[in-house]
């Protein structure tokens, strides 16, 4: 169930360049029930700035009702976020939309998961879940430069662990597709979060396997009811099909949404 | 005695706070959140005859105080809405209040002659001020007499009592309201968006696609106020305020200024749970200012 | 190169950034602060041609991220402004815009003939829109026929180019911008404040004693930033644009959408050296933004 | 000289029930020339709200650079303020304005000191210059309820103090004006601030004492600019006459400002 919570800063810290990672505790843990689902943020008490802002759920501990989200201060909102300390109270909205199907991979089998910038947090629940359940997990993670880098290690200790970045400066200069190039395709899924250009360039390599991609919308209620997060969909040629990504995705099987 | 209770044309409120439409969808995902019968009514997505998706994304973007979207009135159609949005809400004690929106006149008459069939439909809301849409939508939200004609030909259709909702983008709010009202109107409600516009900070090109879009959020209230202060002047229709919402204070400050009943739009992206916790904050509020009944508040800005 | 030189009709300006008039006074204590040669031009507060004491206090009210206020062209008169205000700005390397109001079109050409005259008065300003004086004023700046017949009855007496400033409380500003180009405009100053009122919590009484106000600050500033789109489309003389400019990034947008210079108004009040900090940062953003000179920002938000 | 000063809090207290004291230090301090000048605070970094607060000066220690104000948390600007902890920056313009001649009333001579409310604070710094300088002061100083009587101690080390609060819960019942009738009227000068009523009572019930009050008015600009915060004088009939509280005032003669 969806509910508002006051949860409570456990902690926050700067993990890379102006990417923050904070633990969450409140009771909206345990209403969470996949990796990449998200929630959404009241940055300030007053309403300047006034939206919610959306951020994916990079990890959960329900034993300890807490969760890990993973954030670049980049804007207002995300600055004012940054600025929180230990013990304040932040307004969270969630958990929200329909994150990746975990079991829509089966034990024994591989996973490629393949994560660029902001879009790497959520894949980091999705892959703890994944190998708890004895699916073999590779990362393929872009970054623009070593500065941004995060969760290298933690990715790592999962499975095998890839990384791109623009300038060359870790790992594999250029994109997550230079990555994948070099990689077997001996593999029966795919998962991958990032930017657009990103996403469809992922979707395309991989015509032929089963994949799942989350999308990032700019959202107002991010509950459902505004409309102003939908995407068109591949379904027929009028033009008039669509899906909302906050409440009907941010997670959708490729070929499913327009790019 | 219901101290909250307030009766306006058709409608039977237990109080007078309603979302407004288009930041409430048609109620189920915040039927999920809360009880939808606490609420005085609810003002539905707009309706158009045919299904429409609506404007490209981005659709939304932040301003100080504000937000803009463009969402375009995208919205299942009547058929859709009369099939599979009316009757879910049916379960609640709840009165509606359906927008309808079109591109010409026949478009509006043919959605207001069928919507207001519907069992729990008690009111329509003509939007005749949308922003966000291209062709003619715009027209009749600005000039007094097509307006006027628009609301005469709707009412001639209509099972419901009427309402127009007007547009804050013309010259003399007051014109507009004095035409609706003697094209028939049973009561208006006010205000819709502001045109707006914001640039990309890199690129310097319009961040919504649709390029302008309709402000609304705290940063419209005060002309929202004024407006609701002219046009409750001038009138004798009741009007249903609403502009930058968010609390029980702005509640009270759109009755003062002469509105009979309040709707929230924004603000329930910022607190899906705000009007159920207006409501339930007001009792206090008047308490605290020496009110009795919340009636009493509408008009006092202007009174003497 | 002065890469944040721009030139408009009568004006050469340093750099594009001046303090909006009524926010500023006639400079002399901002010029306390800080050395006013600094900035582009300066626009001082409106001149009449008799002394105005202005509207009763309180005179300004905060809302969300935005003031009313309602003071009333309160000025020392046309005399007074000649012989004591605009000689003292003199020992300042920086030209002065007037800001011209009046009751009718006599009184402003009356001010603009003799204000235009003074040596350091490089353009006029025609406020046809402040919202807060209740004769006349208020029509010039609503109808394109009278703003352009006054525009057509000034420029015939001032001795330099002429500004209009529009109100954007109108339906269509693109037709008022059209109207005073057509009446002879050497350019066009936008918008000024949205009209708007806020109530007393307590007594739901209008805080202002004038009841309605100017609304000014960061709230309006997608309406003027969409104006500006607008209106610099339609017309070829430039555009001094303003409306909730605080910073620097809010000077890049309000060019982009199509301003050859900003003004800064209701920023002045949060921070009195606001004028030269934009002004020195301008240069360091523009790098950001890979430009040489700053005039190749102009209308970039609708140039393909 | 007026400067924009980015102000250290050294402490904060509530003093009584919403009532805050507020040391503040910096630079801004060695430009204080008055007692009665005010600071004009910016209570947020945003711009929301946007306008700044003016507040009263009530006590100066040039040698440590600091100040004290003491303000009412009341609306959303003052709240904020009152949420401002030890060793936080505080934007703050000033000093501004004119305050109370203090050279007006010489040494053995006696000065009636009368404040109401959050007019009390600006006082404190007047009685101690007054009385560092041989004058004797009698304080009256008038409170809704005993709750929100402040500095009442202070006040007593200085000179004879008198409390009135509305509802009697301190002092006399009533007003300063019923202090005032009960005491003698041998003294020379009188100094008040407080709402506008109380300065209408104070000036007519001494109307032919020197005297020196201090107003209030909503500002924009704090610094002569804006026209937002004039009144009236009673110069002339003509009604044009005026005078800005902020740049001209806040005190001003009795008689001068038509109440
Ligand atoms: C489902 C989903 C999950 C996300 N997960 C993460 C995450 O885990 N970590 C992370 O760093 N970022 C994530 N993002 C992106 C994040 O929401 C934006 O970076 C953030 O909203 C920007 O806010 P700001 O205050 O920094 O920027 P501002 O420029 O102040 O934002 C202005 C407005 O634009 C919206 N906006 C700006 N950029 C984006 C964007 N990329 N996507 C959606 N809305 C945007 C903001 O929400 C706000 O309404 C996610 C986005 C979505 C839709
Ligand atoms: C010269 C001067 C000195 C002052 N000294 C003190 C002092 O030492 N201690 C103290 O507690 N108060 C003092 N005040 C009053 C103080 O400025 C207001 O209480 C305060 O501005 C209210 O702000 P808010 O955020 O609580 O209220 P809000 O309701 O949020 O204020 C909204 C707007 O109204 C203005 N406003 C509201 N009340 C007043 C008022 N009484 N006077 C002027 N503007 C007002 C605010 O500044 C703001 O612009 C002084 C006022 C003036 C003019
Ligand atoms: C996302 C969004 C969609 C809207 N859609 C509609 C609509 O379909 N029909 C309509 O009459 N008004 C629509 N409005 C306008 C609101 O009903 C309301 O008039 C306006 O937003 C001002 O109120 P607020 O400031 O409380 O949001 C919409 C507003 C928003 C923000
Ligand atoms: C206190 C105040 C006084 C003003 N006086 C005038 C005036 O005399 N003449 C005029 O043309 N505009 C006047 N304006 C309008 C401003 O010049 C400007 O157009 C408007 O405030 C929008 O800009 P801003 O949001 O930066 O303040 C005044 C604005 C304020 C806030
Ligand atoms: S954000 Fe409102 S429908 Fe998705
Ligand atoms: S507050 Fe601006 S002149 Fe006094």
């Amino acid at each position: 169930m969806i509910i508002q919570d006051l949860m409570i800063v456990a902690s926050q810290q700067e993990i890379a360049k102006n990417i923050f990672e904070m633990k969450l505790t409140g009771k909206l843990v345990g209403e969470i029930t996949s990796p990449g689902q998200f929630v959404h943020i009241r940055v300030s008490d007053s309403f300047e700035p006034l939206l919610r802002r959306p951020i994916s759920i990079a990890e959960i501990s329900p034993e300890k009702n807490e969760m890990t989200i993973i954030y670049r201060a980049e804007g207002r909102g995300t600055s004012l976020l940054s600025e929180k300390r230990e013990g304040d109270v932040v307004n969270v909205l969630g958990p929200l939309g329909n994150g990746f199907p975990v079991e829509e991979t089966s034990a024994g089998q591989t996973a490629v998961l393949i994560g660029g910038g902001i879009g790497v947090p959520p894949l980091y629940e999705l892959s703890k879940q994944l190998t708890a359940n004895g699916v073999n997990c590779i990362h393929i993670l872009g970054f623009e430069s070593d500065q941004v880098v995060f969760y290298e290690e933690e990715f790592a200790a999962l499975g095998e662990t890839y990384i791109a970045t623009v300038d060359g400066s870790n790992g594999t200069q250029g994109f997550v597709t230079n990555v994948m190039s070099e990689i077997s395709d001996d593999f029966e899924t795919f998962y991958s979060c990032g930017p657009m250009p990103m996403l469809d360039a992922v979707q395309k390599a991989y015509v032929h396997k089963k994949g799942f991609l989350s999308f990032e919308q700019r959202m107002g209620c991010g509950i459902g009811a505004c409309f102003a997060c939908v995407c068109h969909t591949n379904e027929n040629a009028t033009d008039q099909a669509y899906v909302k990504v906050c409440s009907d995705g941010p997670v959708f099987p490729a070929g499913v949404v327009q790019i | 005695m219901n101290r909250l209770a307030m009766t306006l044309p058709g409608l039977e409120l237990k109080n007078p706070i309603m979302p407004a439409s288009g930041c409430f969808g048609f109620g189920k995902e915040y039927g999920n959140l809360y009880d939808l019968s606490q609420l005085g009514a609810i003002m539905i997505k707009a309706t158009t005859e045919e299904t429409r998706y609506g404007n490209p994304t981005p659709r939304v973007a932040e301003t100080s105080s504000g937000m803009l979207n463009a969402i375009g009135l995208q919205n299942p159609g009547l058929q859709g809405v009369l099939n599979n949005e009316l009757p879910w809400l049916e379960k609640f004690d709840v009165p509606i209040i359906a927008n309808v929106a079109g591109s010409e006149t026949a478009d509006y008459v043919e959605v207001a002659k069928q919507i207001s069939k519907a069992p729990n439909v008690h009111a329509l809301e003509l939007n005749i001020s949308c922003p966000n849409v291209k062709c003619g939508g715009i027209l009749f939200g600005t000039d007094p007499e097509i307006a006027k004609e628009l609301t005469a030909a709707v009412k001639a259709v209509s099972s419901v009592p009427v309402y127009v909702k007007l547009s804050p983008n013309v010259t003399d709010i007051k014109a507009m309201a004095l035409a609706v009202e003697a094209g028939g109107a049973d009561g208006i409600t006010m205000i819709n968006t502001l045109v707006g516009m914001r640039l990309d900070e890199r690129t310097g090109k319009p961040v919504i696609a649709n390029k302008t879009g309709g402000l609304s959020g705290p940063a419209i209230k005060p002309v929202a106020i004024r407006m609701v202060y002219e046009v409750s002047q001038v009138v004798t229709i009741p009007i249903i305020g609403m502009g930058g919402v968010t609390c029980v204070q702005d509640v009270v400050d759109f009755m003062s200024a002469g509105a009979s009943a309040v709707a929230v739009g924004t603000a329930n992206f910022v607190d899906p749970f705000v009007c159920p916790t207006i409501i339930e904050q007001l009792p206090a509020r008047l308490d605290e200012l020496g009110i009795d009944h919340i009636s009493e508040l509408v008009g006092r800005s202007h009174r003497i």
